[in-house]
C-alpha cells in the first residue's frame, strides 16, 4: 500500500497502460509538454515522446474523431477532454460513431478507445464548467461509462478502461484530483460494471458514485450516530451499472436513497430508481428517494455553489425520509 | 485494384472501365430495386460519379484504409469488397457485411481497409486522420483517404481535420467529389469557398482533376497517393463530377433545371472511358462483354441477396459490445 | 374541423407564426427554396421571402449558435435540424449557450428560439438517422423540450414554442408526418407543460407521448377487450413534464406504464417512473414497467426495425406484467 | 466610446489612454485579489493586450453588439460596462451583471450590446453572425463584433461561422487577437494556418495590425467598420500582441521562457500610449491623474464589491426559465 493522490493514480495507470502496450497513445489539449490542465499527465511526454503523447488543437470534434479513426487502425487511443461541459463537442464522435461502429458494422469489429473527462464543481468555475452529463453517456448503447471514488478505483478504472476493447469513458471528479488515499501495491484494474460495498449497513441503501461518495460516507457516519445504518453502494460504472449489487441491497434495507451531484432531473439516479421500482418493487417499503443539484446551472458565487452541490445534510434529511 | 504504373496501357485500361462498369451496374441495379420496393431506407446514388472512386482506388493498395460518407456504394467497390455481401447488406441480410443492421449508408470491410460508409455529413474525415496516424506512428506504410462531397465544406470538424493532418503531415488523401450540389440545394449557395482556398489555407498539396476522366483521375492519384505515401504530408484531390441522379432515390428533383439533369447526364464516365477505349484500339465486344459479365455478376449477387436469410435481433444484441475480456492489472 | 397531415399541421403553424410576428425567421438545411427535406416547410420561402426563410451550409453547430445570437439581437428563430441524430452536432450551442444565457447573465435576457427536428424510426434509415435522443435535452435545465402526437398538437406546440421566450426544442417523430386528423378552426396553441389524456380508463396508467400515443392506444383497444381499462397520458412536455397529472392518474389506477421508441435505459421514462417511485410510492399497487427500445442503436434491415421498435404486444405484456 | 473622427487628436488619445488604464487597473486589482483568495473561480487577464479591446471598442457605437470569450475583462469595460456591477459580479455579489451566477467567464451587459463573455473557446462567433443577422434584417444600421483568440482557429465552429458571414455578408467583425498562445502551448504547434490565409480562404476582407499600438488599433477599426457598417460584408482584423500574465491567474508558467515574458511585458500598450502622449504634448501630470483616478475609480468598486450583498437561492431558481407568459392561438 502507498498513500498516493487521485490525479497521481491517474497518472500512475496511464503510464502503466502505455508501458504496457505499445498500441496506447495518449492525446488531448496540453496533455503532452504541459502535463495537463490538473497535472495529471504530468511527465509522461517526458517517458514517452512526442509521438505516443500528442499535444493538440483546440479541436474537439477532430480529437474524439481521430481517436475512432485510429482505434480502427490497430492503436488503442486515449484522449482527454478537459471538462466535462466540452462533450458537447464531441457527441457525435462519441454516439454517432464510437458507440455504434462495432454494432453497425455487425461486428466486424471494435473501438478499442478511451476518453478521460473531469466533471462536477467544487472550484467556481461557474456554469460552463462545472457539469455532471453522465446521464447522456449512459444513455448510449456501445458506449461504458466509469466513475472512479477512491485512488484505488481511479488507477483501477483507468487501466480497465485502456484495456477495454469498446470505448469507455472515465469520468473524474475534478474535487477528487487532490484527495489521497491507498494505492494496493501492485496496484490492479477494477472490473467494468461491478459496484462496490463502501459501508454495509441494514437500514437503507445509498446508492451514489464518483465524488459524492465520500459525501455519502460521511452521511452515513451522521446517521450511524442517530441509529440508522446506511448500507453505501458506489456504483463505480455507470453503464453498464450493477443492477444485482443494488437491487441484493435493497432486499435488506427495503429503502433506497439515490445520490448524485449531477442535476436529479433526468440524471442516473432516475435509472436506478426506475429499475429498483420495477424489479425490487416488493422488496420497498417506502418512497425512492433521490438526492441531486437542483434544475440549474451550476452557479458561480461560492454562496450559490455550496448550496447547489449536495452535501451530507441533504443526504441525511433524504433518508429520514424514505425511512419515515 | 492497386497499381503502380500509368493506367494508360489498354489492359489497365480496361480495369478502370471494369470497374466502372462494375459501380454503374451495381447502381442501376439498386435504383430498380428501390423503385420496386425491395430496397428500403435511404439510398444515395453515384451514378455520373464513377470515375471518382474507382479512379481513386486505383492507386490505394489493399491495406490503405479509406473512410466514405452518405454516398458510397462506389467508393465500396472500387475498393473490393465482395458483391454478394454488399447486395446482402443493402437488402439487410444476415450475411451481409453489416449483418443488415447498417445498409446503404454504413457499408464497411474492415478486412478491405473499408472503414464504413457514413452517415454523418464530414464525420469521415477525422476517423481517415486518425488512421492516418495510426499507419504513420506503426510504420505500416499505409495510407489513409477519406471521399467527402462538396458540400462537407460546411461541417467544422472538417477543417479541423485539414489542420491537424497538415500540423502532424499525416498521409491522408482527402478527395473531395465536387458534384456541384448539396441535398436539393447547389454548393454555390452554400459555400463562400471552395476546396483550392481551403487547401491553400493550410498550404496543403492540392490538384483539381476532370472527375469524370478515369484516366485524368488515376493519373492524379497516382502522383498524389506517392507523395503521401512517402511522407510529405496531406494531399486534397478536388474531382469535378455532376451528380447525375437525385440526391437519393426517390427524389423527383423539382429544385433543378431538367437541362442541370441532362447535361448531367450526357457527360456519362463510362461512355467516356469505352470512347478511350476505343481509341487505343480495344474491341467494341470485349467492352460488350464486361458489360455482360457484369450484368450476369450483378445479377447473381441479386438473387443471392434475395434469397438470403433474416438476421436475428438475438445475434445484434451480442454484437453492441465486444466480448468480455480478462482484465489485466 | 379540418382534416390535415400531421406535416401539413406544421407548415400552418409556421406559416401563422411568419405571418403573426415579423421578428421569427426560419433556417435550415434545404428548408427554403426546396421547401424541406420531409416538405414540412413548402411554400414558406415563396410566401416570406429570402431574408426570413433561409437554406444554411450544412454547419449545424453554427446554425444553433447563430440562432442564439439572433435571440439575443431581437429576432425569433426557428431553425431545424434535419434528423435528431444530428442534435450531437449542437449540443454545445443548445446546452452551454442557449439553456444558460438566462440564468448566467443573471436574468437579463431571454433567447426565445425554437429547434425543430424529427426523431425516430419507421423508414429503415438506420442506426445514424433514427435516434430518440430527447432524455438527453429533458436533462438541460433551461431547455424546454415538447413531442406532439397529434396534429392539433403538432401545430399547437409549434405555435407555443415560437412564442415562448425560451429555448423550445420541437421534437416531430418523422413516422408522424403522412398521418391525418383534425385540426380546430381556428386553431389553437397547446400549452407547454399540460399533459393531456388520451384516453381515460381506471386499471392502469399508461404514459406516452409523440409516436408512441398512437400505439399505447391501440394497446389500451385490445386490453379493454380483455377487460382492463387503460388510461393513456400523451405527455406533450418532456420538460416541463405534468407530473400532477400522472400522479393523479396512478392515484386512480394505482397501476404505471411508461412507454416510449426511446431506449429503455436512461430514457425519459426512467425519470417518470422514478418521481412516481417517490411522490406517489404510496399509491402504487404494482411495480412499474418501462416499455423502450432494447439497448442497441436503432438496426436498418426492417426485420430488426420491427423488432426493435416498441409496438402495442410490447405494451399489452408490459401492462399483464404490472396489473398480474 | 463610439467616435468616427481620427483618434490622432490628443484629446481621443487621452480617451484611449483613460479606457486602456481602467481596463489595467481593474486587471491588476483582480490579480492581487485572486492571489489573497478573495476572488474565486477561474481568472483569465489580458494584461498587455489592453489596446485590442480598447481600440476595437473605441469604433463601435453602444448599440452595436459584441460577443467576446474567456479573456473577456478588457472587452466588456471597454465596452462601456459600469464598474460597480463588474466587480460585484466577479466577487459572486447579488449586484454584480450576473447576479454571481457567472463570474469572470461570463460577464454581459445586454444594455450595452455586450453579449457575454464566453468559456467555450469558439462559441462567440456564430453567437456574433446571429447577431449581425438580427441587425441586418432588423435594420438597425449596428454591426456586430466578436474577439476571438489564435487558438481558437482550431475550432470548427469558428471556420462554419466565417463562410456564413462571408455567404451572407453579414455586418460582423472578427477580431483575432493573436498572442500566440493557447494555454500552455504556443499557436504555432497547433495550428497550421493563420488568420491572414483563413480570410483570403473565403475572399474576406482582413488586415493585420500591431495590437499593441492602440492608435493603429483603432485607425484600422475605424476604417474597417465603416465598411462593415457600409454592407460590404465582415471583415477579419488580426491583432498580433501578447500575453504578459499566465494562462489563468495562478498558472507559474513552467513551460514558457522567462525571456519570452520579459519581452511581453517590455512591450507594455500603456507605456507606449504614454509615449505618444508626451510626444504630441501631453503633461506628464495629465497621464499621473488619470492613473490616480482609475485607481480611486476601482478602489471604490472593490469596496462596493467587497460590501455586496451575496445572492439567493431561490432568485436563481427563478430565472432558469423566462416568467410566464398567456398562450397565443
Ligand atoms: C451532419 C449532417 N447534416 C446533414 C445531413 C443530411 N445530408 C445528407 S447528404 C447531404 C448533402 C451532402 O452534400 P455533399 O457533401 O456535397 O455530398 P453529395 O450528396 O453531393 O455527394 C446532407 C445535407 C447529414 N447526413 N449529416
Ligand atoms: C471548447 C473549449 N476547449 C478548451 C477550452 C480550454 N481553454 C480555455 S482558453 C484555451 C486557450 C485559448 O487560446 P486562445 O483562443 O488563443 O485565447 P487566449 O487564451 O490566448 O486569449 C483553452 C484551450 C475551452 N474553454 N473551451
Ligand atoms: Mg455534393
Ligand atoms: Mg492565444
Amino acid at each position: 500500500m502507498t498513500e498516493v493522490r487521485f490525479g497521481g493514480a491517474i497518472n500512475r495507470a496511464l503510464s502503466d497502460a502505455l508501458t504496457a502496450d505499445s498500441r496506447v497513445i495518449l492525446l488531448g489539449e496540453d496533455v503532452a509538454q504541459p502535463g495537463g490542465p490538473f497535472g495529471v499527465t504530468r511527465g509522461l511526454f517526458d517517458k514517452f515522446g512526442p509521438e505516443r503523447v500528442r499535444d493538440t488543437p483546440i479541436s474537439e470534434a477532430a480529437l474524439a474523431g481521430v481517436a475512432v479513426g485510429a482505434a480502427l487502425t490497430g492503436l488503442r487511443p486515449i484522449i482527454e477532454i478537459m471538462f466535462m461541459d466540452f462533450v458537447t463537442l464531441i457527441m457525435d464522435a462519441l454516439v454517432n460513431q464510437a458507440a455504434k461502429v462495432r454494432f453497425m458494422f455487425g461486428g466486424q469489429t471494435s473501438v478499442p478507445m478511451m476518453v478521460r473527462m473531469p466533471h462536477g464543481g467544487g472550484i467556481n468555475a461557474g456554469p460552463q464548467h462545472s457539469q455532471c452529463l453522465e446521464a447522456w453517456l449512459a444513455h448510449v448503447p456501445g458506449l461504458k461509462v466509469v466513475c472512479p471514488a477512491t485512488v484505488a478505483d481511479a488507477y483501477g478504472l483507468t487501466r480497465a478502461a485502456v484495456v477495454d476493447d469498446d470505448p469507455v469513458i472515465v469520468i473524474e471528479h475534478k474535487a477528487l484530483y487532490a484527495a489521497k488515499g491507498e494505492l494496493p501495491d501492485p496496484p490492479t484494474a477494477t472490473p467494468i460494471g461491478r459496484a462496490r460495498i463502501a459501508r454495509e449497513g441494514r437500514d437503507v441503501t445509498v446508492v451514489s458514485y464518483g465524488g459524492m461518495v465520500p459525501v455519502a460516507l460521511a452521511a452515513a457516519a451522521d446517521l450511524a450516530r442517530a441509529g440508522v445504518e446506511s448500507e453505501v453502494i458506489d456504483l463505480l460504472s455507470l453503464q453498464p451499472w450493477d443492477e444485482a449489487s443494488v437491487l441484493a441491497s435493497v432486499a435488506k434495507t427495503h429503502r433506497l436513497i439515490i445520490c448524485h451531484e449531477a442535476v436529479e432531473a433526468f440524471g442516473v439516479g432516475a435509472e436506478v430508481a426506475a429499475r429498483v421500482a420495477d424489479a425490487g418493487f416488493d422488496e420497498l417499503d417506502g418512497p425512492i428517494v433521490r438526492v441531486g443539484a437542483p434544475f440549474m446551472p451550476p452557479p458561480f458565487a461560492k454562496a450559490l455553489e455550496d448550496w447547489y452541490r449536495p452535501d451530507a445534510a441533504k443526504i441525511v434529511a433524504a433518508v429520514k425520509k424514505a425511512i419515515s | 485494384m492497386g497499381s503502380t504504373d500509368a493506367p494508360s496501357t489498354t489492359y489497365q485500361l480496361l480495369d478502370l472501365y471494369r470497374a466502372m462498369r462494375r459501380v454503374r451496374e451495381t447502381e442501376e441495379r439498386l435504383a430498380a430495386l428501390f423503385a420496386d420496393g425491395e430496397i428500403p431506407g435511404f439510398i444515395h446514388l453515384a451514378i455520373g460519379q464513377e470515375a471518382v472512386s474507382v479512379g481513386i482506388a486505383a492507386a490505394l493498395d489493399e491495406h490503405d484504409t479509406l473512410a466514405s460518407n452518405h454516398r458510397g456504394h462506389g467508393h465500396a467497390i472500387a475498393k473490393g469488397l465482395d458483391l454478394d455481401r454488399f447486395f446482402l447488406e443493402l437488402f439487410g441480410r444476415r450475411d451481409g457485411h453489416c449483418r443488415g443492421r447498417g445498409g446503404s449508408m454504413h457499408v464497411a470491410d474492415l478486412s478491405m481497409g473499408m472503414l464504413g460508409a457514413n452517415g454523418i455529413v464530414g464525420a469521415g474525415l477525422p476517423i481517415a486522420v486518425g488512421s492516418a496516424l495510426a499507419h504513420k506512428l506503426r510504420g505500416t506504410g499505409h495510407i489513409a483517404a477519406v471521399f467527402f462531397g462538396d458540400g462537407a465544406l460546411g461541417e467544422g470538424v472538417v477543417h479541423e481535420s485539414f489542420n491537424l493532418a497538415q500540423l502532424w503531415k499525416l498521409p491522408v488523401l482527402f478527395v473531395c467529389e465536387n458534384n456541384g450540389w448539396s441535398e436539393f440545394t447547389e454548393t454555390a449557395r452554400l459555400i463562400a469557398t471552395d476546396p483550392q482556398r481551403m487547401a491553400a489555407a493550410y498550404q496543403m498539396r492540392t490538384c483539381k482533376v476532370d472527375g469524370n476522366d478515369v484516366v485524368a483521375v488515376a493519373a492524379a492519384a497516382r502522383t498524389e497517393v506517392a507523395q503521401v505515401r512517402a511522407g510529405e504530408g496531406p494531399c486534397l484531390i478536388e474531382c469535378q463530377t455532376k451528380r447525375v441522379r437525385g440526391h437519393f432515390e426517390g427524389d423527383p428533383q423539382k429544385y433543378r433545371d431538367a437541362g442541370d439533369i441532362a447535361v448531367a447526364a450526357h457527360d456519362d464516365p463510362l461512355l467516356r472511358c469505352e470512347a478511350q477505349l476505343i481509341a487505343v484500339g480495344t474491341a467494341q465486344r470485349t467492352i460488350d462483354e464486361i458489360k455482360t459479365e457484369t450484368k450476369i455478376r450483378v445479377d447473381a449477387a441479386v438473387a443471392n441477396a434475395r434469397a438470403g436469410a433474416q438476421p436475428a435481433p438475438l445475434d445484434a444484441f451480442a454484437d453492441v459490445y465486444s466480448p468480455e475480456r480478462e482484465p489485466v492489472s
